[in-house]
């Protein structure tokens, strides 16, 4: 595989489609060599930031499309999923399942929190419309961690 | 594009001797699944003391599908009377869902017979 | 799902990424309740295009990528697989195994075949540079023949 | 990003009591499989009259790892001294492989065990 060879995908605004973009990632990170255990981290994380782009930044907005881009390099697997809102600058909090059993946390709101739990980096940039993107990276020579 | 929530009841007897309450999902737990999963939440005998969830079929689980799990945990929580224990979870959702911290409150079996020999 | 939704991937020109595009294009055809056979055919079908998108349409050029289209409607799945080349125009042909096994054939050249045989629908279309195809259709409502 | 492909070598006693030299692929057979594939065969020993190639452990194969595949049965042909068996292809490569008429020159078998009960 040459470096820096990258896929593009661009999925409708609708719920569901994010299982489209984790087995496009989960192919290119099988093709790479991660084993099933990443692959599962790398879905799962894939998913949320789609849903998150087609719920949050894109409303569900049917004219707008969520982009996934996926580059890989000798040791990473990188993957930016993009939408067309204003992004978020928040940094993921982890949730309080205590709070939440006692209806004082919203039982949602753990998708960001998922995200950067499973991947070996999780940044969120806010950008002009249409610029925003997460991007995520899982890494080879973290296998074994 | 999103699949639907599957929900079959049935019962199953325990190594204590507990009558227990299985529900049973497939197909995708996600943000569709609400009145699925938690319309046959509401549908259980209100006697049912002990409730197992099973994942086994289950295809794919999103985290707005936890949190509808966490929101049936609350609801079984408030009656005070019912102990919810889950079974047939992958090990990365076995993860996913420690993560969160779901097994504070719902008690975390590889499968059915290791969850009813611990009730 | 929406009737019309579409998914599309850019893939670079290299052997290898044709896999990349059959878990894509098998995880819309699972989305819209194909069976597993079909979804087979289908990965087949795609990875033969894309191959034949790679090698010939593209010659490995590695500047230039291979454009996968897929649109859902009600009671089929449509794959586009768009090259840079001139196309072809040539019907695909049924191998000749006897001419083969006396070397009276190339033992290769059954990539057009099979993807005529495996879906319901395969159209080649010559087009301006970036704009030659193939065009494949799978039918939900064929899934008993 | 081809992935590459395995291949091990073993022999078996069929049913008939004649000696069977198995090749075993795994991985990839794709057009860079020339090598692999084709150097494995020739690494037989001449006097293996009963030869079964085993897909079980194959991931992918594409058409033109199937050309290959038809190269090592002319080959075979040619030397008309061997017998050629496949077993192991799921369901939809039986189907391809047939398609492409290579069950006129090969048998095609389920598994290991009813390959081993025809040679
Ligand atoms: N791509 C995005 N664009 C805009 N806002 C976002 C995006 N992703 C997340 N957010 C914001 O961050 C919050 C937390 O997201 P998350 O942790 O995934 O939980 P949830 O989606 O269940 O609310 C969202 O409710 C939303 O306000
Ligand atoms: N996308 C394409 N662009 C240009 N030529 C093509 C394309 N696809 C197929 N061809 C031509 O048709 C021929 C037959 O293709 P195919 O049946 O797939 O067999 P193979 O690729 O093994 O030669 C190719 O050798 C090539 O000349």
């Amino acid at each position: 595989m040459r470096n820096g060879s990258s896929v593009q995908v661009r999925l409708p605004s609708e719920l569901g489609f994010e299982k489209v973009a984790m087995s496009t990632a989960a192919s290119m990170a099988s093709l790479m060599g991660f084993t099933e255990d990443r692959i599962e981290d790398l879905k799962t994380a894939v998913a949320e930031a789609c849903i998150n782009a087609i719920e949050h930044g894109n409303q569900m907005n049917s004219g707008l499309t969520v982009g996934v881009v996926l580059s890989t390099s000798e040791d990473r697997l990188e993957v930016k999923v993009i939408d067309d809102g204003a992004g978020v600058r928040a940094a993921p909090h982890a949730p309080d399942i205590d709070r939440k059993m006692h209806g004082d946390e919203d039982p949602r709101g753990m998708g960001m929190f998922l995200i950067q739990a499973l991947v070996d980096e999780a940044e969120w940039y806010k950008g002009p419309p249409g610029k925003s993107f997460v991007r995520l990276v899982i890494r080879l020579d973290k296998e074994n961690e | 594009m999103q699949t639907a929530t599957r929900v079959t009841q049935r019962t199953a007897t325990a190594a204590s001797g507990n009558t227990v309450s299985i529900l049973a999902f497939g197909g995708d737990i996600s943000s569709a699944s609400k009145d699925a999963v938690l319309g046959a939440y509401h549908g259980l005998n209100e006697a049912a003391s002990h409730v197992l969830l099973d994942f086994t079929g289950v295809d794919y689980i999103n985290s707005s599908g936890i949190a509808i799990v966490i929101q049936m945990l609350l609801e079984a929580g408030k009656a005070g009377t019912q102990a919810i224990g889950i079974f047939g979870l992958s090990a990365h959702f076995q993860k996913v869902f420690t993560m969160v911290g779901i097994n504070k409150y719902a008690a975390m079996h590889k499968d059915e017979a290791t969850a009813l020999a611990a009730v």
